[in-house]
């Protein structure tokens, strides 16, 4: 009984077990409102159902708050992903759609080549202020976040670019064995990142330096470096992310592509059990906490919640899940069960006292 | 035995600045550089009225920004602000619009923002939850008390509202609001219990190290929890002076308000981290949005994205040369 | 004296930490006017006992009495406020405000309410001239070093009026002169009828103050002693809670053959080197296989010297050669490519990344040295991570914990490893002893004569003037932030010779230029 | 650095007579709204004026201080297209105490003293909701059972959302038969529109009818209704409103079928009025921009023609 106890302990005490409950909570909800919620069939040969629509809706912001992760981790923030995003999807976007033929592979493999090499730029910029220069990176990335957006909509010259190009749309809305495309992407990128970071060293590096800059450094660390990284990395995640999006509507809005996307990431992570402070982070947590987000937005538009009201409910379970999730906070509902030391015997004290 | 006493540094000359306000003073520099760029370019940039607009226009970030200095000089933040400004004007025209005395909706008004700034800091203190997330929900629990109150914008026609929106004091040729007057009686107010007062380098303290302040016997918890009550409060005070701004409550205004204002602390050379900066250079952060916007305003040759870039850009060139002098000073 | 009533007692106190029960029915009690010296080993569980008392931890079990009411602080805060002053033992202060502020916060002098600044200043100065420091109090405390650092907390604690003074490892990073100056101080705050506890890994220091004893062992009281029935080696037997001789035969060991071993070409020199602001030009040179002992007073720039080595500074006059070739050290990695190693003194700031577990902490520099691509094998890290926390005695011996939840000496062991692993042909020791029991220590001293004979040269940076005496080639003195001596350890060579020259630094300007 | 106050007064570029209009837009937040910006900046070149224009970045607080640095710079007229209806009396105040006549331009503001601007253009977004209803209830006039009707709403708390939702909401009271069984907001974006949609086509098993608040939103649900295996135009009667290029292509495909046109291309008019505001002339409290709405057939004939 003990061991099935201290099990039990164990899995409540896992990271993620909180943040599952959290999902689980709120597709049930879902559930109840609508039976149907859970189902999911098979439609022309895809998978077709609000759960899929979730998992599909939130690749993006699963990619843009894997590069979220790694930033935090070292102590930065970047706020600069959405307009990254939308830089990207409308360079490729506006390429695609001054090609004679939007449908050939090769160009809008060269689309989102190009889009992709300005994307590293960007995050190379952003890595520079940060890294090089040493600017706070919350300002750093909060210069790209207001140009970008500009940026994007220079590209776009305010308008939406509207394409046409199948080979594109598969970013977004297509299907690999049935499954989503961008479900199946955004498992590629998580996977590559998890490699990247859990199987070199690259991971504890960046939390060493999100840690203890200075003792990492001292450590022969090359901090720079690596914080110069994290945005370029950052910076990929949110082009690959901006791909999916105007994919998914076949079209760039230069002002809406990625829109608070920062934000939402962000959440993500810190849901994910990520502290903004830098140090330790959590990939599969990150992955959860976007999750959350897209099974809460989605479950706005399926429950019908009113709109006005809407944001209401969106605080209600956010600070819900950090509740729920803070030690500190269930530790006040355990009170009774603390646990309390066994009384030393008074053989083993041996105490030598004398009077003073 | 001789000990030897570590040598003093030589006597300071009475004209060198402590090294601590060099990147303030660098800041101030450089902002009076920006204007003299606009006087230089646009001849009626040089009324004094200019300047006095961007109080007027700033008066209520202004006043959001010292809250939110408070709660970054902790290592904080407090994403709710802009949000508490939108719903402290909407709950304002709301109850100004049903007749309730001023008096009373005034009192009520600067209630709510400490109510839920406190709140929250309960919860980050006792829950020890991360502020980011708390406040990120007191956003959304504010802006959807917004579109809860009413979804159309509220005009406002008391009396006491649109007389002190629409008082103008007069300094010479020129005016400023009463906003300006509550704007700077809340710096001066901020800047004295940050330098003065117990609180105020509580605040410090627990932003250079949360556990050291701890183990040095300091009242860790009384103080996080007062820096977001204050920050509630000024975005109280914020909301009102926006209400006087625009004499309505509207439930999308002051979207994204949270970024500028902290862009604006950042900027005034106050540490994300917390421990290090000044409410004045906080003031001088908002002066550098407010001119940087009078700029482009003046140029009235950009068109919308142009805008942005161009903002993006003089923001860069700023933070850049700050950075550069500060360098050269460490 | 035995109407006398302690001031406080605790009582079967205990506390557990998940995995680690740090205390089992430990009890304590204080006397007015006396001073306390608590014992143990690193990770005895002293640091936990008295935080456990001012209530930064709450208790498992075991109760707390002040003045004959039960107590239960719910923080320092508290604990303050009822006249228990403490200096805890990493130093816990604000490196962002002054260092007049670090002393009277929380307690700032005011006038109508309002903090009068000019008042603290003028009191701070006075406080700290007290106990001889002559610093400028406006200066933010980050900009001293952590023997400044120390000294400030030590002032901020004496200041107050409190019943109970704790001290947890105040001596740990001062110079002689200093620890003269704080047990003078002691010695009057004690006549004043204030009880003191005293945490030190410094035999003689104990002796040389403290009334009574309180030996910890493994988090269990091994008891309670006056000084004078305890002698020395009894104490240190019951501390390791085994026979002495185990630990003498190490310590005749460390004392061993300094034949210099200056032939052939230096492994590193400078020339000129030098920086300015921080340190003069110097000029000195470390063979392989050779033991340099930096000497000098609080803040006479060893510090400095070791980080010019090492490129965590950069010099801004002289040059460096390794290996008789010129070598532009700009930074940590370019040091560490060479062979270079620095165990620095402040572990907390820059040390350790507390987040990151003992393993880690351990394999880090190694790792940083490879590159992100490669990865130290599991194997290998198991290996050599297992090897050091055994030849160390890094307790608990759980690679996995998090570094920040290990006791400083075993922090400090910690840090230690990291650099031994990756075996450097210069390695630099500041201060590699602070904080760490006496069977360390010696463990230590003997790691260190074992690397040096096997080839390895050592830049050793200590407080302690036997030690840096007992292992070193050559002693290196500085003062005021220049090198003013060079004196080779032969058999004349002695404590006092070396303090002379600190002393009489001025006078020996010309060695400067050997 | 700033005592030459007397050379600024005679500031604002009338020197050569060229009129000066300040004029500050709402953003760029849309393709729409882009369309404004350009037609207003190509009549203004047009007709000679010199235009300052401001982009306030969907801010009130923005569009504010654009207008006093305006009064500041002493152009010859202000026009503006409010963020939102109320909150403008100071600053209108200041401008009509400095002698600068304004003009609003898209969506009216709600101030009582009707003098502080000289006249309003731009259209109506309730009568565009109402239209949008009025042919709905046509076309469903003979519909014997229940007609569920889904509803993208724009940004929740803007003007041209509560409006249209309102004229909408007006005229299919009408008919009892035709009832609205969702409505949430898509933010006027297509992304928004899509995935709004998903889960209404999820969680309502039969929708008759997609009324949309803009075409963006109507142009993202299109693909969810396909994603679907349903026929848009035919499953689903899709209403929208604005009439851009890509909606009416949609129209004109069959895909929509009814779009209330809400125009961008004011600038020729307001620059009209510019001039005869200036020039001290009377105008008109109000100036409706010539607008319609759209059938299928319509679209087709229109499509080649349109300008954005
Ligand atoms: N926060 C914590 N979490 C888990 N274990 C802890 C924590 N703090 C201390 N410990 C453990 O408690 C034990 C006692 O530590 P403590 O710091 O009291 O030792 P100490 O006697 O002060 O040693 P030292 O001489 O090295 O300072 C150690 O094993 C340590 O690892
Ligand atoms: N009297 C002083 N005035 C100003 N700064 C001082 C003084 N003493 C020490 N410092 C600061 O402390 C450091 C002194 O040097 P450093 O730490 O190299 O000396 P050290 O000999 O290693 O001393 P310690 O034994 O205290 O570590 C410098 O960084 C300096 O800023
Ligand atoms: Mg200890
Ligand atoms: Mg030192």
């Amino acid at each position: 009984m003990s061991t099935a106890r201290t099990r039990l302990a164990g899995v409540t005490g896992h990271r993620l077990f909180w943040p599952l409950v959290v999902l689980v909570v709120l597709l049930a909800a879902n559930t109840v409102y609508r039976p149907s919620f859970l189902s999911v069939e098979l439609k022309n040969g895809h998978l077709y159902g609000s759960l899929v629509d979730i998992v599909r809706l939130s690749a993006p912001l699963i990619l843009v708050a894997l590069g979220m992760s790694l930033v935090i981790a070292t102590g930065g923030i970047d706020l600069s992903v959405g307009s990254v995003a939308a830089v990207c999807g409308a360079i490729a976007c506006l390429y695609i759609s001054e090609q004679p033929d939007q449908n050939s592979l090769g160009a809008v493999l060269t689309a989102v080549a190009i889009a992709f090499g300005v994307a590293l730029v960007l995050g190379a910029w952003n890595g520079i202020l940060v890294a090089g220069i040493g600017i706070q990176p919350i300002i750093a990335t909060l210069i790209l976040m207001v140009a970008g957006r500009g940026l994007a909509q220079l590209v776009t010259s305010g308008q939406i670019i509207t394409i046409n190009s199948e080979p594109y749309k598969t970013i977004g809305v297509g299907h690999l064995l049935t499954l989503p495309f961008a479900i199946i992407i955004a498992l590629a990128v998580t996977l590559v990142v998890a490699v990247l970071t859990r199987r070199t060293a690259l991971g504890m590096i960046i939390e060493a330096v999100g840690g203890n800059a200075e003792a990492s450094r001292l450590a022969g660390v090359r901090s720079r470096r690596i914080t110069f990284l994290v945005y370029v990395v950052s910076a990929a995640c949110a082009a690959v992310a901006g791909f999916m999006m105007t994919a998914n509507v076949s079209s760039a809005d230069g002002n809406a592509v990625g829109l608070w996307v920062e934000l939402d990431a962000i959440l993500a992570v810190v849901i994910g059990g990520t502290s903004l402070a830098g140090g330790r982070f959590y990939l599969s947590g990150t992955i959860v906490g976007a999750l959350i987000i897209q099974t809460l937005t989605t479950s706005v538009y399926a429950m019908n919640i009113d709109p006005q009201t809407a944001l209401l409910f969106k605080a209600v379970v956010v600070i819900a899940v950090c509740l729920i999730q803070a030690p500190a906070f269930r530790a006040r509902f355990r009170r009774r069960h603390a646990p309390t030391a066994a009384p030393a015997t008074p053989a083993e004290k041996q105490k030598e006292q004398v009077p003073a | 035995m001789t000990t030897t006493p570590l040598a003093a540094r030589g006597p300071r000359a009475w004209w060198r600045v402590p090294q601590r306000q060099v990147p303030v003073l660098a800041t101030l520099a450089l902002l009076l550089v920006m204007y003299g760029i606009g006087v230089s370019q646009y001849r009626a940039f040089s009324n004094i009225q200019v300047v006095f607009n961007i109080f007027i226009d700033n008066g209520f970030l202004l006043v959001v920004a010292v809250g939110m200095t408070f709660v970054i000089l902790t290592g904080g933040i407090d994403l709710s602000v802009g949000s508490v400004v939108a719903m402290t004007a909407m709950v304002s025209a709301s109850l100004l619009g049903d007749g309730v005395h001023p008096a009373v909706v005034l009192l009520i008004a600067l209630l709510i923002g400490p109510a839920l700034g406190f709140a929250m800091g309960c919860v980050i203190h006792f829950f020890d939850i991360q502020p980011f997330i708390v406040t990120l929900a007191g956003m959304f629990f504010a802006r959807g008390m917004c579109t809860w109150i009413s979804s159309t914008s509220i005009p406002i026609t008391d009396g006491f509202w649109t007389s002190a929106a629409q008082e103008r004091i007069r300094i010479g040729e020129n005016f400023v609001t009463v906003s300006v007057l509550v704007a700077l009686v809340v710096v001066a107010v901020a800047a004295y219990t940050l330098a003065y007062t117990r609180l105020g380098r509580n605040v410090y303290a627990i932003g250079g190290n949360q556990q050291s302040a701890l183990l040095m016997g300091l009242p860790v918890g009384r103080t996080k929890i007062a820096v977001y009550t204050i920050s509630g409060l000024c975005s109280a005070i914020g909301g009102i002076l926006l209400s006087f701004y625009t004499l309505s409550g509207a439930p999308l205004i002051a979207i994204g308000m949270e970024l500028d204002t902290i862009a604006a602390v950042v900027i005034g050379g106050t540490l994300l981290t917390g421990g290090s900066g000044y409410v004045f250079g906080t003031v001088l952060g908002v002066l550098v949005l407010g001119v940087i916007q009078t700029l482009i305003t003046f140029d009235g040759s950009l068109s919308s994205w142009w805008t942005k870039i161009v903002i993006g850009g003089l923001l860069f060139a700023f933070i850049l040369l700050q950075r550069l002098v500060g360098i050269r000073k460490k | 004296m035995s109407q006398r009533h302690p001031v406080l007692t605790m009582t079967a106190i205990s506390k557990i930490f998940p995995g680690v029960r740090a205390l089992d029915g430990v009890d304590l009690r204080l006397f007015p006017g006396e001073v306390h010296a608590l014992m143990g080993e690193n990770g005895a569980g002293k640091s936990t006992l008295i935080k456990v008392l001012t209530g930064v931890y709450s208790t498992d079990a075991g109760t707390i009495t002040l003045d004959g009411q039960q107590v239960s602080f719910a923080g320092p805060m508290q604990a303050t406020a009822a006249g228990v002053s403490t200096v805890y033992q990493e130093v816990n202060l604000l490196p962002n405000l002054s260092v007049a502020e670090n002393i009277f916060i929380g307690r700032e002098p005011r006038r109508l309410g309002a903090v009068n600044w000019r008042e603290m200043r003028r009191r701070a100065k006075e406080l700290l001239a007290r106990i001889d420091l002559h610093i400028d109090v406006t200066e933010l405390l980050g900009s001293y070093s952590l023997a400044v650092q120390q000294m400030v907390a030590i002032a901020r604690a004496v200041d107050v009026n409190a019943r109970v003074l704790i001290l947890d490892e105040p001596t740990s990073s001062l110079d002689a002169d200093e620890v003269a100056q704080l047990m003078r101080i002691m010695r009057q705050l004690r006549d004043d009828g204030i009880a003191i506890v005293f945490v030190t890994h410094f035999l003689d220091q104990v002796y040389g103050i403290a009334d009574r004893i309180t030996v910890l062992r493994n988090g269990r009281l091994v008891g309670e002693y006056p000084t004078a029935e305890l002698p020395q080696i009894a104490l240190v037997e019951k501390m390791i809670g085994k026979e002495l001789d185990a630990l003498e035969r190490l310590d005749s060991e460390t004392d061993r053959d300094r034949a210099a071993v200056t032939q052939g070409e230096p492994l590193v020199a400078a020339d000129g080197l030098g920086r300015s602001g921080s340190v003069a030009p110097f000029s000195l040179t470390i063979h392989a296989g050779e033991v340099v002992g930096l000497a000098g007073l609080l803040g006479s720039g060893r510090t400095e010297v070791a980080r010019l080595f090492f490129g965590a500074d950069r010099a801004d006059q002289g040059r460096l050669a390794v290996d008789g070739a010129p070598a532009a050290i700009r930074n940590p990695v370019a040091a560490i490519d060479r062979g270079v190693a620095f165990c620095s003194e402040n572990r907390r700031t820059e040390g350790l990344v507390g987040e990151l577990s003992v393993r880690e902490n351990i394999i880090l520099a190694m790792q940083a040295a490879r590159g992100w691509l490669r990865p130290v094998p599991r194997r290998k890290q198991d290996e050599l991570v297992e090897r050091y926390i055994k030849a160390l005695s890094i307790r608990p011996a759980n690679p996995d914990m998090p570094v920040r939840n290990l006791s400083g000496g075993n922090q400090q062991k910690v840090l230690l490893a990291r650099w031994l692993i990756t075996e450097p042909r210069l390695l630099i020791l500041d201060e590699p002893t602070r904080g760490i029991d006496i069977g360390a220590k010696t463990e230590i001293q003997r790691l260190v004569a074992q690397l040096s004979d096997g080839g390895m040269a050592v830049l050793f940076i200590s407080a302690e003037l036997e030690e840096v005496l007992r292992l070193s080639h050559k002693v290196v003195v500085m003062r005021d932030r220049r090198l003013v001596a060079q004196l080779d350890n032969d058999d004349t060579l002695d404590a006092d010779r070396v303090m002379q020259a600190i002393a009489s630094g001025a006078a020996q300007e010309g060695l400067e230029k050997v | 650095a700033c005592g030459n106050s007397d050379t600024g007064s005679e500031s604002g570029g009338n020197g050569d007579g060229q009129i000066v209009l300040g004029f500050s837009q709402v953003g760029a937040e849309s393709g729409w709204r882009t369309a404004n910006t350009n037609s207003i900046k190509e009549s203004a070149d047009k007709a000679g004026i010199k235009l300052q224009f401001d982009d306030a970045q969907q801010k009130q607080e923005n569009q504010i201080k654009a207008i006093r640095n305006f009064i500041q710079q002493k152009v010859d007229v202000i026009a503006f297209s409010p963020v939102v209806e109320s909150g403008w009396d100071t600053v209108l105040k200041e401008a009509k105490d400095a002698k600068i006549p304004v003009i609003l331009t898209d969506r009216a503001v709600d101030s009582a003293d009707k003098s502080l601007y000289k006249t309003f253009i731009g259209s109506d977004f309730v009568k565009e909701g109402r239209l949008s209803g009025e042919w709905l209830v046509e076309q469903k006039k003979d519909a014997t059972g229940p007609v569920n009707i889904v509803e993208l709403q724009g940004t929740t708390g803007s003007a041209p959302a509560n409006d249209r939702k309102k004229g909408f909401a007006e005229a299919i009271a009408a008919n009892p038969n035709l009832k609205i069984v969702a409505s949430q907001s898509g933010d006027f974006t297509r992304a928004g529109g899509k995935q709004v949609m998903e889960q209404f086509l999820k969680a309502n098993p039969k929708i008759d009818v997609l009324f949309a608040h803009n075409d963006d939103m109507g142009l993202g649900a299109l693909e969810a209704i396909t994603a679907a295996g349903k026929v848009p135009g035919k499953d689903i009667t899709i209403i929208t409103i604005d009439a851009v290029k890509d909606g009416m292509q949609a129209l004109a495909d069959g895909k929509f079928n009814f779009i209330a046109e809400c125009s961008p291309l004011l600038g020729d008019q307001l620059m009209d009025l510019v001039k005869k505001v200036k020039a001290g002339e009377e105008v008109p409290a109000r100036v409706e921009t010539q607008e319609t709405t759209f059938t299928q057939e319509q679209a087709k004939a229109a499509l080649p023609t349109r300008k954005y």
